[in-house]
């Protein structure tokens, strides 16, 4: 027997070795060829605090979303087991460390308060003892899950006794034991461990000896003694390299490959990982040649973040900054000053919980109100979100170059959920990447900088033969001030007819797109990382008999109006449904405000949690059977 | 060909206070300028908001106007992103000394080659005359309606205590000097600020030419030497040296060159050292796409450059 | 002959003392018990600029709004007569200095260049050359104007062979001709005249002495050789105590009177004249004794404003900060905490022409859909707008009761038209005005900030029996950081739901106030100073048989939508026209967002200068002969 | 009533890494609390963002967790509403000295009764070990992936620049010693700095423990004497000598109080000069409306305060 696909669920304290985990398993799984998909929960703490990854493994597709309940919880302390106990499905398999049998919920100082109660109650309600063991116990008896019991201690000193590591060292390869018990049960092979391992360890050949023993040697005692119950599928993918990568990474990649030459930061979760892969290759070295350099420069705040790049900006160089939340809202003056002055410049924005700094480790879609509004005084801008890793490869290219083509600041909406989830995905398509640097110009005699000849006058950078003036004041052609009422309505239109020229210029298709057609029995609307999930959620419920169609909204600014009125007003309105990440369902505020339709039906979700599809089904069944609102909460 | 300094002027008509200290302030840039034969379209005057802020419209040099206290970090951006242009900031001392002070503070621990001009007025001219960061406490200005509650910060003593390389105060009645200033600091590798004491004869009735004049002495008349030679021993006593100096606020005021430390590397050094080819070619300059647009990076240097992250599958078994 | 109004227009360069004019012809007029509104328009620049101001003085009522063509225009000097000739009316006074004959256009270098090449071109096909003395000739001679030359320096000489001033004070006298000339053509009598000027200049006897003579000396001259063409009527207006104040006057007495005992702020034009006015208050003497004593502090920045403001309010002081556009950005951050943290405080927030810098001394409002979405997150704020002086007035109490009752921010939105606009109005009714301080408790045993019993937690000060904490990050009852989902949930919809509550109990007619009815032909929709010019409009528009309805808005969060709906839905889409300061007509957007009505008809203005009454009627006519969208450009 | 140490301790999970610095500025701020006897409902810990930013979750008294880097004006608000709370700062090296340097300058202009408490770990712990700003030039911890290219700041010398009337040092294993810098720190009237050295065992493999066991020495051992007594002159020699010490940092690392003046008035004293009843009737105990919320000012009054705004018309003729 095999399976087509596998979620697991693997928990542990942060700080002890989880992403190595992940880490080899992607590997692994990638270099078999499978799909994966995995989600990293964690807290705002350095060491100690729950974390966890939630995967989805395919031997089918590279997975869009995430599920519950997984068939397999790989526990590397006990408050993994009781936190997620009941995210197992029935007869799923439970990996936990048996030396810790006697631990007491109680005992759990990091966790939550308000978490230990509820488990308490629940626990009371079950009839188990808040007791590793006894919660153990429980499920094995009532058949609720398997449990593979490993006794973590003495394999380590089995271990030991043969490697002799440094005793510092030796916690670090529990994640070994629980990557092998995974090996075990999906059945991967020691070729596949080797090169995980291998990866992660690059060339510390001591490292990877150790490593790839014990993941083998916990993989050969599960086989042994449980099989491979979710033995994968061959891969079924066409694909024959991958690039296992978070979505931080794949927005470095693409701004690389984009001609980014500027990058400023301040450092802010879950933005920053973008701008240290960016560092590292900022030598662009290739066969030991450069082929560019890239200024990455951490600042001392957000403010100094965007208005440097704006200055970086001004030279002609191709720059961007990455932030989040609460350093967007410090930049919101300097988005004024670019807007106003016309300076390319992309904005690259990781939403998180707000408001505030409210939960900065976890995700959500909640600032898109406030990106589109963001700064005192209107100006033409783009706001761009993208709803997957793919996307977002192609949406970072495309921003840079609707910056400097349109000379206006974008913004390149992402989230958490996104940044810190490993996908593993195909080489970009190079067919579909090209570089518009917008009109430039050399050399300047007599050179006015805003010249009346469209929305877009020809940029000449500091630095280039021309001399020209720049100011946040209202100005002249020449960038010198004016407060003269009828130069104002020209320059004032002349930038706020901006939006109009990329609203014809943009397909708007491009814009929002269609996933199904308009003969489906309801439409889901969203946007950002709501794409996988709802495509998924709505394939699920096809095979139920169920028609559905998602609309992707993809631009927010300027937004393509007529299209998404078209396309929603052929539904019946109790049919569509808004799926967000927020609780206002923000961009169904926006749909009305452009189309002057409202949606009414929404699904939304403000945990900080992925929003998944065993939860998104049901929502969706509760709206169409007439609730108005729903609520998702799912996930640890 | 030489610019005499009058070709540094633009055509837009200055709009300060007649008599303002300003004028003193720009006039000596034209001359700096135009000794230093600065080629106007490799030149950038960065400024915040104020009436020191609208310097860069009469001068006719590239001119940044930027927002209230962000003059410095736009200046930083344009610096490191083309490290061939002579970038000068003008602000204000509300500006750079209030809401701008993280930047101010910040750029020292950096050493970018950039010149900062301050416009010490003691007042928040272009809002009408508030007391700014560097009037002292107790202080009365005919703009005020009762004395200043705030105290002063030095700005010598905190561009010293923020790491500056090269710190000085000029005075702008005395267009000669500060004209010298101007090009001392300007040709100092490295994060360069003049304390350019600024009557304004609208709102500050204390500080006037008047009180000025009476006061103000050359540091270089009493033999001063600013410059660090060599060791650490040496930095620090100059530094220090600096800081007492720094203190001497009354019936003297000293101008000149206080303090100046050409043996730290710039932060452009040090980008160089990262990225080797940053100096010829920085951001600014890089070609990143060819004619058709297609990137630098094919599919091929893709696959190189980002070989830790490609996983290449195991063969069909 | 007498009229029932006035229209004037004073100009001349800024720092000059047109300001001291407009002090004095305002007390006289109001001591007379007319009704004043002056407008102020000016650079941003402190010597030298054109400045003027425009006014309109009424023996009926107090005046609402502005309008061209004027009656009089008064030139200090001769850009004025330049800039502004054609806003005189037909038959109107030209008040100019006939020394300066000889100034030619050309020779004013405080004009920019772009309105000189304008009115070079006018001057051109008008066959004027452009010379004081030329235009003038012109105006007399074909009857376009009545011409009073006052040669000023000899003026000043006969009053200086007189009083002998010390010689830099002469030139300030120049105010004192054009008001003397202005007093003549109204024929303000002696008494009133001795009034404005003592009022002015206070207990300064000489002073005093010498303007009123100087002031009497030039009216006389005007009446024995022009008659007083625009004598006033008889007051009509029921005042008998009129307060003269600008709007931040206005606001500033407000925010004494409602008990505001701390305010930050940092400099900015047009919000930090409101400051000053608190703090020439801040000891609260009455008759000697201190009834109070208000903090009033000046910040380093916009940030420390905003933070310093919410940490005196958790120590249960009643707080306020004031602020522009670019204050405003900065603040977004600090917003954020405060709304998470549910900490009452008021924003009062002056706008004025954006984007960035913008026109830094002119008005707008561009700046509403920014406040409704200021700060990444979602939380629930108040966003209130006032349309004239005594509406900011109480307006200005509401949003401290209504940030303590609530425990959200509350922006007060204002613009730079009615915070630099002089008005002569009533004084406060006291019966309307009340202090709501919310839900406050004193001790506190095991005390829970956010206890949760509906979305009002009991609020206990920083000091009080209670220990509290606050934190930016999600939190639990105690203020203590909490990741739990479901507490997430709980939070954040207590936070929400503020919302609903608001909605509840404060009157939609309170929040959106309809003058005129449904059986209206047309109905305006504005918000803010648009209030004035419109129902003036609409007035004007009654009396040509064109009846008209004005829905003014005042509550944009929690928006009053189906009240809202209700009465646009009663009016033809065509009959429907948006009134605003801005371009993308932003209110409009926000009826669009919360009813799904768009309202595509639009008359906007974004020149920084107030709409005018002549531009606003000829704007509706439009509309209602099929045009879309109108944009107004009166003014100089 | 005398609280011990621990009533100070909240019941919240501290979740820093064992062996955290930040554990033993808290014990200390617990004894301290515990021997000066503060009453927790009048006692307000203000923190910013960052591992530092959680300390007042830990405390039990009052706690206000804010946001990157705006501490101390949150602080400073609170403290001018209610002068009699005492009121601390816990802050970060990148909160205090990066994105709120800032704020950090502008106190020093107003000697508000406050305390500052620097976590100086020369990484920004949270977000996962970047270079902070007191972080030297050329230093590789092992969070960085190549030497830091910025230079450091000196939070003495920039604290003494700025204005400070209370500058010392201490390191949070040496608790006792720490303890008492807190207790004097809290009794300086005037704002008070104290910069902790304190190791981030996770992220800053170069201040470690060890590296400043053997570097530390107590500024009091050598006879130091901070104290500015009387004049100009003495305040100017005591800042220079301290402004020396700061320079030192290499094989000996000073810890103690640098520099103290008790000479300049609180910013609080100077409101109460301005608002005779400031004091005793501070912005948050003032009573504003009577029981039925009718407001102080009646219309009555209302004409008397603002009568130079109020025209009485002309009677009737
Ligand atoms: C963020 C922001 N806050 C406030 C202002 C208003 N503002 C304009 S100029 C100025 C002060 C200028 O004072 P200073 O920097 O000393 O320059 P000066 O006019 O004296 O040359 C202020 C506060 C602004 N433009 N932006
Ligand atoms: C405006 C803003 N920018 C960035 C962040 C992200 N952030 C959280 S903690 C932190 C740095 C903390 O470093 P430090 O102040 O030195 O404190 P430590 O953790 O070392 O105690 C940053 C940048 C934030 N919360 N807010
Ligand atoms: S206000 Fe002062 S600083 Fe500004 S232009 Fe006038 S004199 Fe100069
Ligand atoms: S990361 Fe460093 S500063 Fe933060 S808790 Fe851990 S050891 Fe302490
Ligand atoms: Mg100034
Ligand atoms: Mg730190």
């Amino acid at each position: 027997m095999s399976v087509k696909e596998a979620n697991i669920l693997l928990g542990g304290p942060q700080g002890a070795g989880l992403e190595t985990t992940a880490q080899i398993l992607t590997s692994s799984l990638a270099y078999l060829g499978y799909g994966v998909l995995a989600d990293r929960e964690y807290y705002s703490n350095i060491k100690g605090r729950h974390s966890y990854i939630h995967a989805r493994i395919s031997a089918e597709m590279i997975p869009l979303s995430l599920s519950y309940p997984v068939e397999i919880v790989g526990a590397m302390d006990s408050e993994t087991i009781f936190t997620h106990f009941e995210d197992l499905g029935d007869g799923g398999y439970l990996i936990y460390d048996s030396s810790t049998d006697n631990r007491t919920l109680s005992s759990i100082a990091s966790m939550e308060p308000i978490l230990k109660n509820r488990i308490t109650e629940r626990l009371k309600r079950l009839g188990v003892e808040a007791k590793v063991s006894s919660l153990v116990d429980y499920l094995a008896s009532n058949g609720r899950a398997e449990i593979v019991a490993l006794d973590f201690p003495s394999i380590l000193d089995t271990f030991k006794k043969r490697f002799e590591p440094e005793p510092i060292q030796a916690s670090r390869y529990v994640s070994s034991i629980l990557v092998g018990a995974v090996c075990g049960l999906l059945d991967i092979d020691e070729e596949a461990v080797k090169y995980g391992v291998s990866r992660r360890f690059m060339k510390k050949e001591k490292l990877i000896e150790h490593n790839v023993f014990l993941v083998n040697y916990v993989a050969d005692y599960i086989r042994e003694n449980y099989g491979s119950p979710y033995k994968l599928d061959n891969s079924r993918l066409s694909l024959n390299e991958m690039l296992t990568v978070m979505g931080n990474d794949v927005v470095a990649m693409a701004k690389i490959v984009g001609g980014l030459r500027y990058q400023s930061y301040y450092p802010i979760t879950p933005a920053s990982d973008e701008s240290f892969f960016i560092e590292a290759f900022e030598r662009l070295e290739v066969d030991g040649d450069s082929i560019g350099g890239i200024v990455v420069f951490q600042t001392e705040d957000e403010i100094a973040a965007i208005t440097s790049a704006i200055g970086a900006s001004l030279t002609g160089a191709r720059v961007a900054t990455a932030t989040s939340g609460p350093g967007f809202s410090l930049m919101v003056e300097g988005l004024g000053w670019a807007g106003h002055s016309e300076v390319p410049l992309v904005i690259t924005y990781y939403q998180r919980g707000g408001p505030s700094t409210g939960l900065p480790t976890r995700g959500g879609q909640s600032d898109l109100l406030f990106t589109l509004f963001a700064s005192h005084g209107e100006f033409p801008r783009i706001v761009l979100a993208s709803g997957d890793h793919i996307e977002a490869f192609y949406d970072a290219i495309e921003a840079m170059n609707y910056a400097e083509r349109y000379q206006l600041p974008v913004i390149h909406l992402l989230d958490k959920f996104l940044a810190n989830s490993f996908i593993t995905m195909g080489i970009p398509d190079f067919s579909k990447i090209y570089i518009d640097r917008g009109m430039i110009v050399e050399d300047g005699e007599d050179y006015r900088r805003y010249e009346f000849n469209g929305p877009i006058s020809p940029r000449a950078n500091l630095g280039s033969k021309a001399v020209m003036w720049y100011t946040g004041d209202e100005h002249d052609e020449y960038g010198h001030i004016t407060e003269d009422p009828e130069y104002r309505i020209k320059m004032y239109n002349k930038r706020m007819e901006k939006l109009d020229l990329i609203d014809k210029e943009i397909d708007p298709e491009k814009r929002a797109v269609l996933y199904g057609d308009f003969s489906a029995d309801y439409l889901l609307v969203g946007w950002g990382f709501v794409k996988g999930v709802a495509i998924d959620s709505i394939n699920k419920l096809r095979s139920q008999g169920l028609n559905g169609a998602y609309l992707h909204l993809k631009m927010f600014s300027p937004f393509p109006s007529s299209y998404v009125k078209s396309i929603i007003g052929s539904f019946d309105s109790d049919r569509v449904i808004l799926v967000e990440h927020n609780y206002l369902a923000q961009a169904g505020k926006i749909v009305a405000m452009n189309t002057g339709t409202i949606i009414d039906r929404m699904i939304v979700k403000y945990t900080g949690r992925p929003i998944y599809v065993n939860e998104l089904i049901i929502g969706i069944r509760k709206i169409l059977e007439g609730e108005m609102r729903v609520v998702l909460s799912y996930g640890a | 060909m030489v610019l005499k300094p009058s070709h540094y002027k633009s055509n837009v008509w200055i709009d300060w206070c007649p008599g303002c200290g300003d004028f003193g302030i720009t006039a000596a840039m034209y001359r700096a300028f135009s000794e230093l034969n600065l080629d106007p379209a490799k030149t950038v005057v960065v400024s915040g908001i104020g009436c020191s802020g609208k310097t860069p419209h009469f001068l006719n040099v590239n001119g940044v106007h930027t927002l209230h206290g962000r003059a410095i970090p736009f200046a930083v951006g344009i610096k490191l992103a083309n490290p061939e242009l002579t970038v000068v900031v003008n602000g204000g001392d509300g500006d750079l000394l209030g809401i701008g002070s993280g930047h101010f503070v910040a750029v020292g621990r950096r050493n970018i080659d950039i010149l900062i001009i301050l416009h010490n007025n003691g007042v928040y001219g272009l809002t009408k005359g508030q007391a700014s960061p560097t009037l002292s406490k107790g202080v009365l200005t005919k703009s005020l309606s009762k004395p200043n509650i705030q105290d002063a910060v030095n700005p010598i003593a905190l561009a010293l205590a923020s790491g500056y390389t090269f710190v000085a105060r000029g005075y702008s009645m005395l267009a000669e000097h500060l004209k010298n200033l101007i090009i001392a600091g300007i040709e100092h590798r490295g994060t360069a600020f003049i304390d350019v004491l600024q009557p304004c004869v609208t709102y500050n009735d204390i500080h006037t030419v008047e009180f000025y004049r009476k006061r103000v002495y050359n540091l270089e008349d009493e033999g001063w030497s600013p410059d660090v030679k060599g060791e650490e021993q040496e930095t620090n006593k100059k530094l220090l040296a600096a800081w007492e100096k720094s203190l001497e606020w009354g019936d003297r005021i000293p101008i000149g060159i206080f303090y100046r430390n050409t043996g730290i590397s710039t932060f452009e050094d040090r980008l160089s050292e990262e990225i080797p080819i940053y100096k010829i070619s920085p951001p600014s300059k890089q070609i990143i796409s060819d004619e058709k647009g297609r990137t630098l990076i094919d599919r091929e240097i893709f696959r190189k450059i980002f070989r830790d992250y490609i996983i290449i599958r195991k063969q069909e078994r």
